[in-house]
């Protein structure tokens, strides 16, 4: 599979927008801005970013509790995902999701979730979707490592090889389920060895390298979308940030973090930039300054939203019926 | 006139929907060359095949996952389980998915599925394959719950409910299954939800029920009748959205109610609609609000024990009698 | 006196009896070194260690059914969902094993299980992580369901829930968990089950409520105190058993009853007993059977709309109202 | 694994106990003597027999909705049984379990399960009960092929491993769930390859070789029993009659039951006592007949077994609590 430059420019892009975003929104939910849970996904933007590259706009995503980085890759704008973090009326869900529930439609976003391993069977079901259809499109189910634990894990693979649905199912393996370490969670290493059990194939590949999450999610991407069912990819990555924000990370074996940072997937590609001479440090630096001014622009946005009317909290309950609200 | 049984209103539902639109499908546990546990799916499969009416592994959150996902992508999908006790493996699915979805995501997102379930006692299933959930799903804002009690209103509802754009939950009683009824050929038509039946008119108390239990009320308000009292008996045909209007004009009528169905009386759903009554009609009663139901135990096998614990005519003619 | 958090309260109540025998052990996500999602099991790891508090894989069924299994075979297991919405993940194995295995079994099998689950609104977790699901446990034979609003409370009613050899639905409130309250060091003993508590005497109106509605409730009968309404707050503190007697006397005394509970209104544990209210103590009341409950909508995440959507003390100060 | 010859001749007996319990039950049940649903077990014999044999009577099993046979070789008496098939107040479960939900404690008979999948953690927690107990105790846990797409398989087996509880899965492959063909319902030839995605050994033998099963599950017991944690053996295995009574099998392709029908596991048993002098026809014969009337004694427990009093259907909701009955 060939990247072009203009590709990896905007896989690049995407990477920064994740990156900076999440920054934001750890400092704004320390500042009291933001209510509820967030988790934040700073340290494995590749992942998401690298799968999305293959997807077209009516290509389909599940994403999961830690979705943001999901939301953005697969095109969700920047502006209204951070007012729906604020709760506000501009925002993706009016601001009657937050953080843990957002979806984009017109995107083929169907949701971030906040259970865990919900989202596989729906994804499953939007591969159901596109084989009834008969189109070509496909979809990709983020997930946790410790959500392949759930029982939905395994009843959605099953499903998705014996109906041979369009679904590549790409899990986010970052060692942990909150504070539960992948070896105290289940009893491998490498959880594409779960594929065998749906005479799936799976692959184990490092995650925080943008080319190998491309070029593995693109041969996968090409299979479904050719009929020939669905994968199973693992990606191998970690998570700066306590599980949420405010999680002091007391599991954490002294120096694990530091050996991450180092390989963090940012760099990297900036790196090869250099060294192909694609980009040069100012072209970097002004990217990295655009990007810079959209968060802004996003959280000047989330600020001037209103605050939702108390009405709008009695619609879209049904598509046809809305309730009384309060008397007070 | 024609005779048509439960099961056949249901399938025959189906089968007008999904020769109407490509993307009406069904799937479910052995409801493909099978016909389904109870035979309500038939010969669709011998109709539609395999890409439209699907078996699949026994896998329930799986079932209603994908039902989830694919009504969430623009399908309609009719996915049936195999009793209504299983819900309890594909709960998450349906509540804090398919019912939430809608709200969760500002209204971005619609699942226009129906979920099929058979539910109630009375086949010697015990205490794992007889129970009646409904007062769970109506407890989930998002949910509309259906329950018709015979093959015209089974028809109707369906066809509504596979157009419906939100998720419905769709309760069929087992015991009903077999059971034929008249239908009308030329009304053969969809029916709106939250539109009940007025199924006898009456005076002098109110049965407000559904399902099932429309017949033993219906037997009931036969033998009161003899001595005098005359029953009005309300077939609910949807739970949520509920049919205040009739119940309300109903109740300014006869000021007495008595509640019917199979539930576990405990937390059932006629204790929510009894509520409503005592708080929003409760000056125009002049007795108790009498509710009939099953015993607050699991159904045991014996078939015995399974029809005392069951509610029956009985049961209803002496909750009737003792508001006179 | 001292003061204790509704967590401590649960947390010293899982302490003594894990001292007092080697069975009780503790199991759930995160509840180990971590010491829970909301802190409630705390400093316990490190007191019992991997054997007796373990942290389990993210799989609901699994660590209900291990409960179930556990307790069929002797031990007293405490386990804990880090939200009541998992429930819906875990649910067959509460309801159609815990639940029925005793009766299923003709009495051979107890199932002395506790399942911890923290329910309710407040902290922003929008649809997924706020409901009040107890409604779904008391409407399940076999099952028990214990609601404390303090920490005394929560201490004496989860000592004797762990002890019970029955299954114990023992529900949590999120919001409570950091509240402190005067605690008797003389009387954290065990608090029987079906016993509520009348939290304030009053003649006028009787409010019926539980959990974190206590204190709205307390608050509301403050206000309309200064207007000469002398209201009786019942606190249920276990939903089944139910003190039906204490709610009889009080009914009897004052023959007004307002419902309170955060559950959506639709299908609310309190219809439950306003219908036994109606049915059995329809002659005592001089008024409707008021109910306060959260609107009939999945709980929104931003703070106003979750708000707005959620009971308060005036909505229930104005049910109070509505009766004089 | 040594088998003695009392050992082998108990075990010919447990066989044909299960057999002609399970023709008898076929027979009452066409004759309207037992209602609601009944799922025999007829030509799995060699399965729940070889892997009872393993066990002590302060072992455990859980079992599913295919239930007599597990129940019988694990020391079930036929009375009980029968009469609980019957809906009788001496049944096993005074009448209110049936054929789907009976147990026996003093057994270890964790009871048969009417939830496709229920049983998988009911063993895991009877597993963590032996461990917390630190006792030497095991479960076997049966379950059918289709029931391993159940979410609940994955859990169970997941958990089992990270614990090392000792659990043996006794999978038994009879190749449907209802009329769903293995080959439908998963995209796996082998069920044991499962065992793979928790590390856990998986292995697949003749489940109509009684002596196969016998040494498979004994030595996994063996491990269990040692603490060296579960495994996964499938025993491929076939069921002669319907999925329940009553079922007409439109969905077997013609010659595969006949083809099975030459395997049955219980003349294999016979032919080796005959070839190694261990059981003349004779003593064969009589030991059918001691069977035969052993069932015939059930039915007649059974028949004059009365039905259960109305009162005892208020009864063992909970251990303290008997509400009200009908007033009628
Ligand atoms: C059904 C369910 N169980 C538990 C939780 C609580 N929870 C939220 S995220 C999480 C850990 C998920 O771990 P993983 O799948 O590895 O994803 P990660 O957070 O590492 O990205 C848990 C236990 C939940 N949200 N849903
Ligand atoms: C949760 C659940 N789903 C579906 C069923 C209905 N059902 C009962 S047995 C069965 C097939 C089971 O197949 P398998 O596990 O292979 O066991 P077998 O019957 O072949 O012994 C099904 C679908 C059920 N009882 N429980
Ligand atoms: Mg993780
Ligand atoms: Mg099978």
């Amino acid at each position: 599979m060939k990247i072009t430059n203009e590709q990896l420019k905007e896989m690049y892009l995407t990477m920064l927008k994740i990156r900076k975003f999440e920054t934001s929104a750890m400092d704004l939910f320390a500042d009291g801005k933001i209510p509820g849970f967030v988790h934040l996904y700073i340290g494995e933007e590749a992942v998401a970013t690298g799968a999305c590259a293959n997807l077209r706009e009516d290509d389909y995503i599940t994403s999961t509790h830690r979705g943001h980085g999901h939301i953005i890759a697969k095109g969700g704008e920047l502006n209204y995902m951070m007012a729906e973090l604020f709760g506000k009326e501009d925002g993706y869900c009016n601001g009657k999701g937050g953080s843990m529930h957002i979806a984009d439609a017109t995107k083929g976003i169907l949701g971030a979730n906040g259970i865990v391993g919900a989202g596989h069977n729906i994804a499953v079901g939007s591969g159901l979707a596109i084989q009834t259809k008969k189109t070509d499109q496909v979809c990709i189910c983020f997930f946790g490592d410790a959500s392949t634990n759930q029982g939905t894990f395994h009843e959605a693979l099953n499903l998705a090889s014996v109906w041979k649905l369009p679904v590549v199912f790409v899990c986010e393996n970052n060692g942990y389920g909150i504070s539960v370490s992948q070896e105290r969670h289940q009893a491998i290493t490498d959880i594409s060895v779960r594929g065998a059990s749906y005479n799936m194939p799976g692959i184990t590949i490092d995650g925080n390298d943008l080319f190998a999450v491309y070029e593995a999610v693109g041969e996968a991407v090409a299979r479904a979308r050719k009929g020939q069912g669905p994968t199973l990819i693992e990606c191998k990555t970690y998570r700066w940030r306590g599980h949420f924000e405010g999680d002091p990370t007391v599991y954490r074996p002294e120096g694990e973090l530091e050996a991450w940072l180092k390989k963090d997937p940012i760099p990297r590609v900036e790196k090869y930039f250099i060294e192909n001479e694609l980009m040069t440090e100012e072209e970097i630096k002004e990217m990295n300054d655009n990007v810079d001014k959209m968060v802004e622009e996003a959280i000047e946005f989330a600020e001037n939203s209103p605050i939702p009317s108390l009405e709008s909290a009695l619609k879209d309950v049904y598509s046809d019926i809305v309730e009384e609200g309060r008397v007070r | 006139m024609k005779k048509m049984t439960y099961a056949e209103g249901i399938r025959e539902a189906m089968r007008t929907k999904m020769k109407e639109d490509p993307n009406v499908i069904l799937f479910g546990e052995d409801v493909g060359k099978f016909g389904g546990c109870f035979g309500v799916s038939g010969d669709l499969w011998e109709q539609f095949c395999d890409d439209r009416v699907r078996d699949t592994p026994i896998s329930e959150g799986a079932i209603v996952g994908a039902a989830v996902g694919s009504a969430a992508c623009g399908i309609k999908p009719i996915a049936e389980l195999m009793f209504i006790d299983f819900l309890t493996v594909g709960m998450d699915q349906l509540v804090n998915q398919a019912a939430k979805m809608k709200y969760m995501f500002g209204g971005e997102i619609s699942i226009p599925m129906v979920l099929r379930v058979p539910a109630g006692g009375g086949i010697g299933g015990a205490a794992q394959h007889s129970q009646s959930l409904e007062a769970w799903a109506t407890h989930v804002p998002g949910l509309k719950v259906v329950y018709p009690s015979n093959a015209q209103d089974a028809y109707g509802l369906l066809l509504t409910s596979i157009d419906d754009p939100d998720p419905v939950v769709f309760i069929e009683n087992k015991v009903l299954y077999a059971m034929q009824n008249d239908v009308d050929e030329n009304e053969m038509k969809a029916i709106p939800l939250g539109k009940a039946r007025v199924v006898k008119e009456g005076s002098d108390v109110t049965i407000i029920t559904y399902g099932r239990q429309v017949y033993d009320s219906l037997q009931a308000a036969e033998i009161v009748a003899k001595d005098g009292i005359n029953v009005e008996v309300i077939d609910l045909r949807s739970l949520f959205p509920l049919d205040k209007e009739t119940i309300v004009k109903s109740i300014e009528k006869t000021h007495k109610a008595v509640l019917v169905s199979e539930e576990c009386k405990r937390g059932a759903y006629t204790g929510d609609i009894a509520a409503m009554i005592a708080e929003e009609l409760f000056y125009e009663l002049d007795g108790p609000l009498m509710r009939v139901g099953a015993l607050n135990t699991p159904i045991p096998f014996s078939t015995e024990l399974e029809n005392y614990v069951m509610p029956n005519v009985r049961d209803i003619e002496l909750a009737v009698r003792s508001l006179f």
